[in-house]
């Protein structure tokens, strides 16, 4: 103080004191990116003041692969995208192909679809929840869900001997019949189900520092989520009421009666909220179909070789992550000419930024979680 | 022989031999812990945990231990070589040197300490520069973080507890950690009967300062990997783990010591003789408990899958025994004799007990955020501390003054203290929550 | 279409009735819309199916000047017998759109709106590329295509023209999607639409990635799941499936080949 | 000289090795960790002279709680700028004139207090507990400039408080 310069003093002392803004390195390896996703933040002590992701370590070439091969050698590689929905994504697959060759699969089909489909939708929820809790510090609800997810994956595991990238469906309906007593297994596994998800809120919902954790963390609005074209849980947590399934549906969906759940805020608790609601509605869709598997083909008339005629289609359903479509572009020949993933999470992610400014370091691990991604639908 | 076994003697050495013990137990009474905690864990989980190391995974800590030691050690290029060769002896070593006060049943002390209370606080609060400098020295941002969130929330959080304590003190009248057990047993009553919110303040303050779930920000591996042990590995990350666990022993030491009564056993003032002996009933029951495990033992070894499994499983049978022949033994020798191993007994008993809580909360909370964690310490168990402190010593002197039951007083004392901390719960959620116009 | 709820199969049991609500619009996309499958298709120009390079120069006829393009440049309707799936309807072919929308546009905007046609009764508004970005906003603003689904690129390497740049829009309030086409040269840097839909700021980035269309405009014109460094574009026809950028593998996998 | 003094003179040495080397350290986070040495050699001293209480309070106020504080605002800045930042300024003349007073002030004390550097009184084997003999001379003798210390630290903490709210 008793330099004569005072004010070079507090310029000294302004550089020195002013460099606390750290960048932040978060990935490829590291424990709550749900795999390689890289996050730069820019942190002013703990607060993002700015973000980017990196993306892309996963990358394969899905939609380069996808023009060598026939329409139908493709099928099992839509799986690995999104590979814990794997069912989902390969519902979008056949369904849009079915649609570039103007056929469609027969009743039973669809209603069976839907009911592994509706049964995928629990089991990636049940993946979600485990590990967005696991990311907040909540040790338990992982090996909880685990359980869970491990009987829908057996119910896969008999209907069609793979659990996780299952390949359940063909192009123009299913390959397999349905074991005998599937109809028990999911009727059991509903059932039980109805009081595991009370369980699983009796641990979240109304704990007070999970609700501390989420509420008002991560908030997007719901014309920011429209301009950003986010899908799924995340939009109908900022209040926009909208679910494909019941906006243009497919598969069997119009013949189930459910709800659309739908929050206000669009913060992480109001995901969580909606998410937890959606896996329900999933349950009622699954118990209302098994009451009925109408009887028939399960196979649409379509050749052994694909040649849909020339043009393109979009074809898109609602996939537990948001919209999955798939844009295929055909010559005529057996091989697509092009094919075009319309990946929820890939879209979804770019919210984060939105999302993650002004937030601390511990929020932007909920917040990761909270958009709940796959990284290998992600980067595709 | 005699002249070794003089007492001015034995009062140099026995402290040694106690030390030596201390410092060689600890390691394996931590790894014992985490198997405790595994096992707990996957209970909890709906699991087994480890299973394979030796029956029940009972080996499963010499494994990891050698595990441990082996494993190449690693000083990032860049680090600060000498503060990160010094971090984790520093944690380590205040660690290990707060046991120098902490009373093991009333035989069982290294010193005792006329400020023994406020010397193991000393010195657990130097833990922090193991944990502070290893993470600066690392030079790595998740460390740093890791170090700074540290330092921030024990400061704060030992505020807390300290103040939590003071009420306990107050009851007490002396630092000397062996007086206050000695005041609990002439006032027949454990201070968490007085002073309940104390209690409570501490264990929270507790569980923070020893950077466990739910205020485990320093080292939250979803946030920040691993915190401030980010880089190290191998045998100077064992000696950070041996620091934390001991710490845990550590802060469970004193929360027996203040609030549930040290070395004494439950109802350690009355006295209700077995018939026909000079055996007090309660004192038999830490022999039957022992006894029970062991038998316990016995009947699962020959269930066990492998040969080496039965036999380890019947080895820890054995050791049960033994300890419950002693525990036996020390019925028929003289009273200081039965006091002490009886009183390391449940005083260990209550530190796993406490331990277990600790556990409890670890796989049932989600974790804090580092402002919410703030926010509690600052806002909430401070001055809730400071008014059950004021409300404790109320209670005390009202007693003095106008005579009267002082656990009469304690209560009122404690309904006021619970009145505030409604208020501050009600105010601070208010402050907290985002308004939220609920949807649906 | 298992789009279509009229068009279900008569074995299905009946729709739970009228208890289900619709959220927002009750009509899909395609009944919207007013051609029918039953009108006669225009006659194909350049039926060459079996090569697909022929099969794509065939839509890139460039719409003769000053007319308006009403004219269908329907691609090689030649219905592969042999692999053509023996449906009850009509293999599905683009046809002409000219519904009230279209209208509108060609009113707006004349010359910019190239082509209207139906694939699979979905809508299809091939559009001029240096109009995209006003295009784009009117779609916003007067059409209420608030969200962008996807924007990507399909690459026809005979073409003069080689790139489609492709939007899809979806609109809440009609329940409607569209799919705005326009076409790009290899050098001719795209509008952006970023500011318009946010949405395509990583969209445009993965477009320009795979096959180096250059959208003017954007505010971090970078690559989004390739390295920074690497040459090439792996989504133009041109690239290889096996191709890599080999020296970038050696230089930082250290490795000969990821094959 | 007995273990006392043996005792003494490693932490007296201590004390004065670790200040010297906190000034010249060019490495902020060393210099604490010098300080912090410093500091416990100095309750060492303090814990010689049986003064227990106010060895506690030094390890746990100033080690504890206090360095702590420091350390923690040191390592938010950068020290990659301060490493090359020249640390003693203009100001080498002043101190060299305050160390010397400093010199001269203690050497005449210790000439005139005819009190040899080497003391020969014993302190007695035993005091009374500190702990309480402290608490009676804080809250009783001098309770007035106690409280009136606590209300200037009270200030103090509430301008800081306030000085810091301003800036978020």
């Amino acid at each position: 103080m008793s330099d004569p310069r005072g004010t070079e003093l507090s310029n000294v002392s302004a550089t020195v004191l002013g460099a606390d803004e750290i960048i932040l390195n978060m990935g490829p390896q590291h424990p709550s990116t749900h795999g390689v996703l890289r996050v730069k933040l820019k942190l002013d002590g703990e607060r993002v003041v700015d973000s980017e992701c990196i993306i892309g370590y996963l990358h394969r070439g899905v939609e380069k692969i996808a023009e060598h091969r026939s329409y139908q050698q493709f099928a099992p590689y839509v799986d690995r995208m999104d590979y814990v929905a794997a069912v989902s994504n390969g519902l979008g697959y056949c369904e849009a192909v079915e649609k570039l060759l103007g056929t469609e699969a027969p009743i039973r089909a669809r209603v069976v679809r839907t009911i592994l489909t509706e049964l995928q939708r629990i089991a990636s929820h049940l993946l979600w929840l485990g590990t967005h809790a696991l990311d907040i510090g909540a040790l338990t609800p992982v090996f909880y869900c685990f359980r869970e997810r491990e009987e829908i994956l057996k119910i896969f595991e008999k209907y069609c001997g793979a659990r996780l990238t299952t390949h359940a469906f063909r192009i123009g309906g299913l390959q397999y019949e349905t074991y005998d007593g599937f109809e028990q297994d999911v009727k059991r596994f509903c059932d039980d189900f109805a009081h595991r998800i009370d369980e699983y809120e009796t641990l979240l919902t109304e704990n007070r520092i999970w609700v501390g954790r989420t509420k008002g963390v991560g908030i997007l609005s719901a014309a920011d989520a429209i301009a950003l074209g986010v899908t799924g849980p995340v939009l109908r947590a900022s209040g926009v009421k909208w679910d494909l399934r019941k906006a243009m549906p497919y598969a069997a969906y119009d013949q189930y009666k459910f709800e659309i759940p739908t929050r206000e805020t669009g913060d992480t608790y109001d995901r969580y909220v909606v998410r937890m609601e959606e896996m329900r509605q999933s349950r009622l869709i699954c118990l209302q179909a098994i009451e009925n598997i109408p009887t028939g083909p399960i196979m649409a008339r379509i050749g052994k070789v694909l040649k849909p005629p020339p043009g393109e289609v979009y074809h898109s359903i609602e996939a537990p992550k948001g919209e999955l479509g798939y844009y295929i572009v055909s010559d005529g020949t057996t091989q697509p000419y092009r094919v075009r993933v319309r990946p929820p999470s890939f879209i979804n992610l770019q919210a984060f930024d939105k999302m993650a400014r002004g937030s601390l370091v511990a929020d932007v691990v909920a917040i990761i979680g909270t958009i709940d991604i796959v990284l290998g639908e992600v980067d595709r | 022989m005699s002249h070794l076994l003089s007492p001015s003697i034995m009062r140099l050495v026995l402290p040694v031999i106690y030390a030596v013990v201390i410092v060689a137990v600890l390691p394996l009474l931590a790894g014992y812990i985490v198997l405790v905690e595994r096992k707990v864990m996957a209970d909890m989980q709906a699991r087994l945990g480890p299973m394979r190391v030796g029956p029940h995974g009972l080996l499963q800590p010499i494994a990891d231990a050698v595990k441990l030691l082996l494993k190449e050690d690693i000083i990032p290029d860049k680090a600060d070589r000498l503060l990160f060769w010094l971090a984790p002896l520093v944690s380590v070593t205040m660690a290990l040197l707060a046991y120098a006060a902490l009373p093991i049943g009333p035989a069982f002390q290294i010193a005792d300490l006329n400020i023994g209370l406020l010397f193991i606080l000393a010195v657990s609060s130097l833990g922090i520069y193991g944990i502070v400098l290893g993470g600066w020295a690392s030079n790595s941002h998740y460390s740093l973080l890791g170090a700074l969130r540290s330092a921030a929330q024990l400061v704060s959080y030992e505020t807390a507890a300290g103040l939590g304590l003071i009420s306990a003190l107050l009851l007490a009248g002396s630092l000397s950690m062996k007086d206050i057990v000695i005041a609990q047993y002439d006032q027949g009553i454990w201070f968490i009967f007085y002073v309940p919110i104390g209690f409570f303040i501490y264990m929270v303050g507790s569980i923070a300062e020893t950077n466990r779930a739910p205020f485990d920000l320093p080292e939250a591996e979803s946030e920040l990997v691993a915190g401030y042990m980010t880089e190290y590995s191998g045998f100077r990350w064992s000696l950070y783990f041996l620091a934390e666990y001991a710490n845990m022993i550590i802060v469970a030491g004193i929360a027996t010591t203040l609030f549930l009564g040290g070395w004494l056993r439950p109802f350690a003032s009355s006295h209700t003789a077995l018939p026909g002996t000079s055996i007090e009933l309660l004192d038999a029951l830490p022999s039957l408990l022992v006894l029970g495990v062991a038998l316990y033992c016995f009947y699962l070894a020959p269930r066990q899958p492998v040969k080496i499994q039965k036999l380890v499983m019947a080895m820890a049978g054995g050791l049960c025994l033994i300890i419950a022949g002693v525990l036996v033994g020390a019925l028929f020798a003289s009273p200081a004799v039965l006091q002490g191993i009886h009183g390391a007994f449940w005083f260990l008993a209550k530190v796993f007990a406490y331990i277990y809580f600790f556990l409890w909360f670890r796989f049932t909370f989600p974790r804090y955020r580092f402002d919410q964690l703030m926010r509690l310490g600052w806002r909430f168990l401070i001055p809730l501390a400071l008014v059950n402190l004021i409300a404790t010593a109320t209670a005390l002197l009202a007693t003095r003054e106008w005579g009267g039951s002082l656990f009469f007083y304690t209560v009122l004392a404690d309904v006021v203290t619970l009145a505030v901390a409604m208020f501050l719960a009600k105010n601070d959620e208010v402050d907290s929550v985002v308004p939220v116009a609920d949807g649906e | 279409m298992a789009n279509d709820p009229s068009e279900k199969d008569p074995v299905s049991k009946p729709p739970a009735s009228g208890a289900e609500e619709k959220p927002i619009a009750q009509k899909p996309a395609e009944h919207s819309q007013t051609a029918s499958p039953a009108d006669a298709p225009k006659s194909p120009d350049a039926p060459a199916p079996k090569s697909p390079a022929s099969a794509a120069t065939t839509p890139a006829a460039p719409p003769a000047p000053g007319a308006p393009a009403a004219k269908p440049a329907a691609p090689a309707a030649a219905a592969p017998k042999a692999a053509a799936p023996p449906a009850k309807e009509a293999p599905p072919k683009p046809l002409p759109l000219d519904n009230e929308l279209v209208q509108k546009l060609k009113a707006r905007f004349g010359d910019a709106i190239r082509e209207a046609t139906l694939d699979r009764k979905q809508a299809i508004v091939t559009i001029a590329a240096d109009q995209l970005r006003e295009i784009s906003r009117y779609f916003r603003d007067e059409e209420k295509f608030d969200m962008l689904v996807d924007l990507t690129a399909v690459d026809w390497p005979k073409r003069e023209k080689r790139f489609d740049v492709i939007l899809i829009l979806y609109s809440f309030a009609k329940n409607e999607r569209v799919r705005l086409k326009a076409h790009a040269g290899e050098t001719e840097p795209v509008p952006s639409v970023c500011e318009i839909w946010p949405a395509a700021n990583w969209l445009e980035r993965e477009c320009y990635d795979m096959f180096g269309i250059v959208f003017e405009g954007h505010p971090d014109l970078k690559r989004i799941l390739m390295p920074d460094e690497w040459q090439g574009y792996p989504l133009r026809k041109d690239y290889d499936i096996l191709k890599q950028d080999t020296d970038w593998v050696r230089e930082n996998l250290g490795i000969e080949s990821g094959q | 000289m007995g273990l006392n003094s043996i005792l003494f003179y490693f932490f007296a040495a201590l004390a004065v090795g670790s200040a010297i080397l906190m000034v010249t350290r060019r490495n902020v986070v060393h210099g604490a960790v010098y300080l912090i040495t410093t500091l416990l050699a100095t309750a060492g001293v303090f814990l010689l002279l049986q003064a227990e209480f106010l060895f506690i309070t030094q390890v746990i106020l100033y080690v504890g709680g206090i360095m702590v504080l420091f350390v923690f605002v040191i390592m938010l800045v950068n020290l990659d700028v301060s490493l090359l930042q020249y640390q003693f300024n203009r100001q080498r003349f002043v101190g060299g004139v305050l160390a010397l007073a400093l010199a001269a002030q203690l050497f005449i004390v210790i000439k005139m207090g005819k009190t040899s550097l080497f003391p020969q009184a014993r302190v007695p084997e035993v005091l009374p507990k500190n702990t309480e003999a402290v608490a009676d001379a804080l809250f009783g003798r001098f309770m007035l400039p106690f409280e009136i210390a606590s209300i200037l630290l009270l200030v103090a903490m509430i301008g800081a408080v306030v000085m810091a709210k301003r800036r978020v």
